[in-house]
């Protein structure tokens, strides 16, 4: 099989080597972007603990807390609808402003049922 | 928000810097370039070419003495990496870099900290490195933004966005303004073991977040060359690595202008260094036209020795001139054998800063010369990168790659040594903690990547919260402390009395930690040396001596052996006898008194000493003697009776006697020397000429007790003696 | 005559070599070269393209062990100088310095000898370098034929034909076969106030004798620029010297081939160094291209940082690559600080081995781009130097411009700065000695200069007194000692302890001198930091301490002090207690020994320990881990008990289980290695599981005492850990 | 008189701009050897000190007996005569060998009465 892969290397560099320093340049490029386009469509639809978490601090909410608040959020299933939104939706719902909202989520999860 | 002052001649006060951080905000956020005046620099005698605007203030190099004092300061941004695990020993150690010419401050973060999941809070000790956090981020700001006024140049603060909390790592940066920052998916996939999928869909989130704060980005492919076995080897993968991350950085929303490779010129002599690091400076260069180089120096290859560093990182350096560096950044020579020591941050500067001088304008004294083998080997580069990249295509794409080991092979492309780091996409770090986002996804803050039900009609996706922290900085929770004991108040006041107190100790990288270090060479075996070396080092009293350098100068003549320690008596600075200064006069004054007077000294050695060495050096011109001022000797040789000294010199007119006693028995120096006062005394000559002894055995403060005018003893060079001719002529009005 | 071989292990017996001196004549006479083959030299996986015969025996620098310990030697003759002042520790320095790649060893005269009007004799010591006499030279010469037999290279041994005693050094030099010698009749005019028509009547006898005996000839010209206020002003002057000691050594018979310039880069940082060193060592090889290139280091602006100064020889390295050299001299970086130490003349050396191999084929990589400025500069140079001459000639020749002060004037010619050295032909030293050849003048001996009556027939002109010494070596007359207390035998006795005895002392220049460097930072201010230094230094024990450096890191937050004394203690070998050797098996072998077995290993931090740095630093690839060498690790996380440990091993049939214990009170992390080897032995798996622990308080010795396999302190790197498991189970049988 | 040599160095300047690479290099060797020849005349005809030791030294005489007889020849006005000359011809007068005759006129300076 090695010997499969320098074989088809020393196929591809013939290749290559007829292309000028600009078509070569231009197809590293197209490839780095080919390379990357499944990856970037995978975070464009995914979030992780972390993004939630930096979205609840960006909401004002404090580290310690927004730890809290997004374990409360992924327990209750709910991390695919954005722990801000969740947040959110309770401080609405709820009247409590937003760290309001997040205390209430720490202090009982029971809060987010019913909310989405 | 206005910073103090700071006075250039106070330590910075830390206590006072840790007030009011709650409310503390940075003045400004984003990077800075420095200024570079198209048509150069002018300094001193010379004319710059490649030089940024000069410092406020700044400490040159030592040899800058000889030229104006002069500090030309490079054009690419310069940075220092500072890990002393105490954010308040940190900042003292910045202010020293900026001194010397450094305006990217990179804070390592403590050890282990890229697999915490979440953020760190209050001011814990670190190891190799502190643990970041808003307060240590916070005061370190400060502290830079009033260092940046004291040397008048803008410092970037920068630190790292990797590992597993990389999101709200990224938030806390744009909120605190630090300049720039690591972020790099592919580093935490292999270097630290963080699951694929969980660190590229957090590196989207990071990058989109950094780019709203306009941080600058710089990436860890360099990682490759310092873990594969043979750096030389890995260089299309390295190319491959630094596109992946570009165009994923691009895709996340980033500015080009904001994204930089982490480049290392990955071989070290004895290896032939530059013909595999620069063709490979130079294909990287051609590819990533768009994108800003951040030049590394070589770690992979350091070892003990500081010298052995610092001239690969000249050479480092070279490379970068005779390519293009837009960030020079400098490793600490003793990389090798410690966690970094302050001086050695210095040295890494001066490195850059004493190469770059050197070679100004070298790229117009030389050209690359792309038609020889050079063009060649830069073509062969990149044609492997691109065929890596269509085989990675191949096989699945970039994380099916990673799952087949293809990364950090130490074979060159596309040859397999099969010691690759392969990770498997169901394992790692973060594992299963990536969630899919819901249709009705929503997140209500500002530079937030990816799908996101934002509701119309808004002007910015955080109004429905009356804003977000990036735009509403006071919304923005700071905690102080979590832990009572393992904090900077706790430390800083142990360490009072060696900040701001009486009692002194060496540190190298915390207040009062009294290391030291002691070279010499131990005429015997390795073995021998080496113990020889500690049990030295424990008669000295040093505590905890260790051995950190030894090299062999021959097998059985001797090895040079370095020995770290810790003192443990405090020096106190009210017993310290500080000696008033001799100001010498200036050169040309000094010139311009010899020149009016046409000034005429006789000199020779006295007693039984036929020793003229010391006297001839302070005479001929050759050793930078009195004769290089314009004075004319008269030199009546060895063993002269002072009487014919004295003799000679009424006859000739002299300004001066100089007397010469390098060896001596007894007293007989002395003796000599009172006998050339009281002969010139009795002659009534003794207001018209200057008497002057010196010999190794005299000192300053004979001059007294003898009653001549000055005396002097080792290491005294022409200058001294007329400086002193001149001081002593002038104080009887003659000049 | 053949010599004793030396053993790599024995020191040099110097009683041994100053035996039979009498009757000691070196077995060779006259320069050598290095072999340097044309299709370059393959070591370890490089081609080198620029390099000469490796040697038999030598030491690499300290990363040639990344590259299979190869030590590749610059196609150049390398010089390094010594100056100790008692020969008997030069020829040990010497024996180092040949081991690091030196095969020019220069040895400095004592102060003072250019100025004796005739030789001296025996081994009195020197200062700042030693008496050059009959005995000093054969029992070196008799040295280096021994070293140049262990490192396999011939030594080319150097010294100085200049002062007033010049024709008599020369005969001197080629008697006992010195390789290699200074001789420039300006040098002595200019620098060592000798008087002129004395000087070039003796340097031509010099020259023709040196000639005959193939010494090859270095001049002295590059001191105009180490003299010179602005040393980069005075290069065309500098042609000039060099043109007229070429032109007059030609005259007086010199082989071309023989004559070597000595030139030095005149510029050092913060200066733009190349901008004006470059042009100047073009301009210089263009004109004097029949002749060899000693290419020195800038010694004019070194100050007391050693960094500083190896910096600018790696970049006067460069410009030698980019030029050429045929002999590249060093500097030893101390140079301005003290007479030079040891390990200093080692590190010289250092800097142009690494630089040359780090740089080899820069020819090949990159061009002189000679259509730009640097072309311009080259050409005005030249022209400058050709409009010099043709001044010196208008105002009367060589003689008449000395007189005019013609010579070593700092501003660029045809400026002038009026700081001129001027020599007057009715002065000087020696002045009137000259005396017109009778017509008929007779001297009946071999290469000797001028008008001569030799008696017509002769075959040689020594025939009459049946062969001159030059041809009848047996004639010379071998004078031991004239000094019954100042020679060698007397300093060689006070030393015998501490050379073949059993005590150990640190040296930097002489046997048993003491004397140690000690480096720290005080934060404080300059005055402060000087006076605690010192005060630092006498407290640790040391006599005579001095500051030799301090370099500011900021006004006011400290500065780097360096301070050296004499330690006062002797260390008795007898009582050193040497730890045996851990040898480490072959990496080769641990990975075969790891991928055979599949080796699994759990590990994790026991007791209430979080710190998991340390661990993961022995587990992760990023740093040298043991998954580096294959190994498949299962991380348990921290405060893990010891039984939870043992069962996953069990469980995945782990064989080895790591503990880690950084941050241990009172003996915790005794009682659980303790633990770990006891419950491994309930469940049966003692001798199935490798045990190993580390951690800050753990060290070697604790394996034994707690029942483990192996236990690890600060400073392990993984491969310590894979060798000990390996080793472990290749003692059971298992590998 | 400075001007004067600067305007001198411009009008040799433009002279020497006209030549080649080759004729400047040739230009500067020829001054280089101009320079030399009489300094060369004065060496082929005049004697010193030391040479005529390091003649002596040639001969086999001892570095401290060459000082003392080069002082002796000084001394009798010979040196121009040549230190070896004057030894070799008191050998053969003397039947002394040449270390004998070297001794011969440190003991006894008269020895050099009436040789040439």
């Amino acid at each position: 099989m090695s010997d499969d892969r320098i074989a088809r290397f020393e196929t591809r560099q013939a290749e290559l080597k007829k292309m000028s320093d600009e078509e070569l340049k231009n197809r590293f490029w197209k490839l780095c972007n080919q390379m990357v386009e499944p990856i970037v469509g995978l975070a464009k639809t995914h979030t992780s603990p972390s993004i939630e978490r930096s979205v609840l601090l960006r909401m004002g909410i404090d580290s310690v807390s927004t730890h809290a608040v997004v374990t409360r959020v992924l327990e209750a299933g709910l991390l695919g609808k954005g722990a801000g939104n969740v947040v959110l939706r309770l401080s609405r719902k709820t009247g409590k402003d937003i760290r309001g909202a997040a205390q209430a989520i720490i202090d009982d999860k029971t809060v987010l049922h019913g909310l989405f | 928000m206005a910073t103090k002052e700071l006075d250039p001649a106070k330590k910075l006060d830390i206590e006072d810097i840790m007030k009011d951080l709650a409310s503390y905000h940075p003045p400004r956020k984003g990077w800075t370039w420095r200024e570079v005046p198209a048509e150069g620099v002018r300094m001193g005698p010379f004319l710059y070419r490649n030089m940024s605007k000069p410092l406020k203030r700044s400490i040159g190099l030592p040899a800058s003495k000889y030229f104006d004092h002069i500090d030309p300061q490079p054009s690419c941004v310069v940075t220092t990496e500072i890990a002393s695990g105490r954010f308040e020993d940190d900042i003292r150690r910045m202010r020293m870099a900026a001194w010397h010419g450094a305006d990217h401050l990179m804070v390592i973060r403590t050890t282990g900290q890229s697999h915490i999941d979440g953020l760190m809070e209050g001011t814990p000790e670190g190891t190799g490195g502190v643990p970041i956090t808003r307060k240590q981020i916070r005061a370190s700001r400060k502290a830079c933004d009033m260092i940046e006024e004291e040397v008048g140049r803008p410092i970037n603060f920068h630190s790292y966005v990797s590992g597993v909390a990389g999101p709200e790592v990224a938030v806390l940066f744009a909120e605190e303004g630090i300049n720039g920052a690591h972020q790099d998916p592919q580093y935490n996939v292999l270097y630290r073991n963080v699951n694929m999928y969980r660190s590229f869909v957090d590196a989207a989130e990071a990058k989109r977040v950094m780019s709203g704060a306009r941080i600058f980005q710089i990436d860890g492919a360099h990682n490759a060359n310092a873990t594969a076995k043979a750096g030389w080897l890995v260089m299309p993968e390295l190319m491959v690595q630094h596109g992946i991350n570009c165009a994923f950085s691009v895709a996340a929303g980033m500015d080009k202008s904001l994204i930089g490779l982490s480049t290392v010129p990955p071989d070290a002599p004895p290896a032939p260094k530059l013909w595999y690091d620069l063709p490979y400076a130079i294909a990287l260069r051609e590819f990533f036209s768009d994108f800003k180089m951040r030049a590394q120096q070589n770690t992979r290859y350091i070892e003990a020795d500081i010298e052995e560093a610092v001239r690969t990182h000249t050479i480092d350096t070279l490379i970068s001139m005779l390519t293009s560096a837009d960030i020079q950044s400098t490793i600490t020579p003793d990389e090798g054998r410690n966690v970094p020591w302050h001086y050695n941050n210095i040295r890494g500067v001066q490195t850059v800063k004493q190469t770059w001088a050197a070679l100004d304008g070298i790229k117009d004294l030389v050209s690359l010369n792309m038609a020889g083998p050079l063009g060649e080997m830069v073509r062969d580069l990149k044609e492997r990168a691109v065929a890596f990249l269509e085989e990675l295509l191949e096989v699945g794409g970039y994380f099916a790659a990673v799952e087949k080991g293809f990364f950090v092979d130490s074979a060159k492309y596309p040859e397999r040594n099969g010691d690759g780091i392969a990770r498997d996409g169901k394992g790692g770090v973060g594992v299963d903690t990536i969630v899919a986002r819901d249709p009705d996804y929503y997140a209500p803050v500002c530079d937030h990547f990816g799908d996101n039900n934002v509701p119309a009609g808004l002007s910015r996706p955080c109004d429905p919260i009356g804003g977000c922290t990036l735009c509403e900085p006071g919304k923005i929770v700071y905690i102080d402390e979590l832990d009572p004991e393992d904090n900077a108040d706790k430390r800083l006041e142990r360490t009072l009395p060696y900040r701001s107190g009486d009692l002194l100790r060496p540190e190298a990288e915390w207040a009062g930690d009294g290391t030291v270090l002691l070279q010499f060479m131990v005429p015997d075996s390795e073995d021998f040396a080496r113990e020889a070396g500690l049990e030295m080092a424990r008669k000295m009293g040093l505590k905890d001596p260790e051995v950190v350098n030894l090299q062999v100068m021959h097998p059985a003549e001797g090895c040079f052996v370095e020995v770290k320690g810790k003192v443990a008596f405090d020096i106190k600075k009210s017993e310290l006898k500080i000696p008033p200064k001799e100001v010498m006069l200036d050169e040309e004054e000094i010139r311009s008194a010899v020149k009016t007077l046409g000034m005429k000294v006789v000199a020779a050695t006295v007693g039984e000493d036929e020793h003229s060495v010391g006297l001839r050096e302070i005479l001929d011109i050759k050793h930078g003697g009195i004769e290089k001022y314009g004075v004319k000797y008269s030199y009546l040789g060895t063993s002269v009776p002072v009487g014919k000294l004295v003799d000679a010199a009424i006859e000739i007119g002299a300004h001066a006697i100089l007397i010469s006693t390098i060896i001596s028995h007894s007293d007989v120096h002395r003796q000599n020397m009172r006998k050339l006062a009281e002969l010139c005394k009795e002659k009534g000559v003794r207001d018209k000429i200057v008497l002057v002894a010196g010999g190794t055995q005299v000192n300053r403060d004979m001059a007294a007790e003898t009653g001549l005018d000055a005396t002097f003893g080792r290491g005294t060079k022409g200058i001294h003696v007329v400086d002193a001719i001149v001081k002593t002529l002038k104080s009887r009005g003659v000049v």
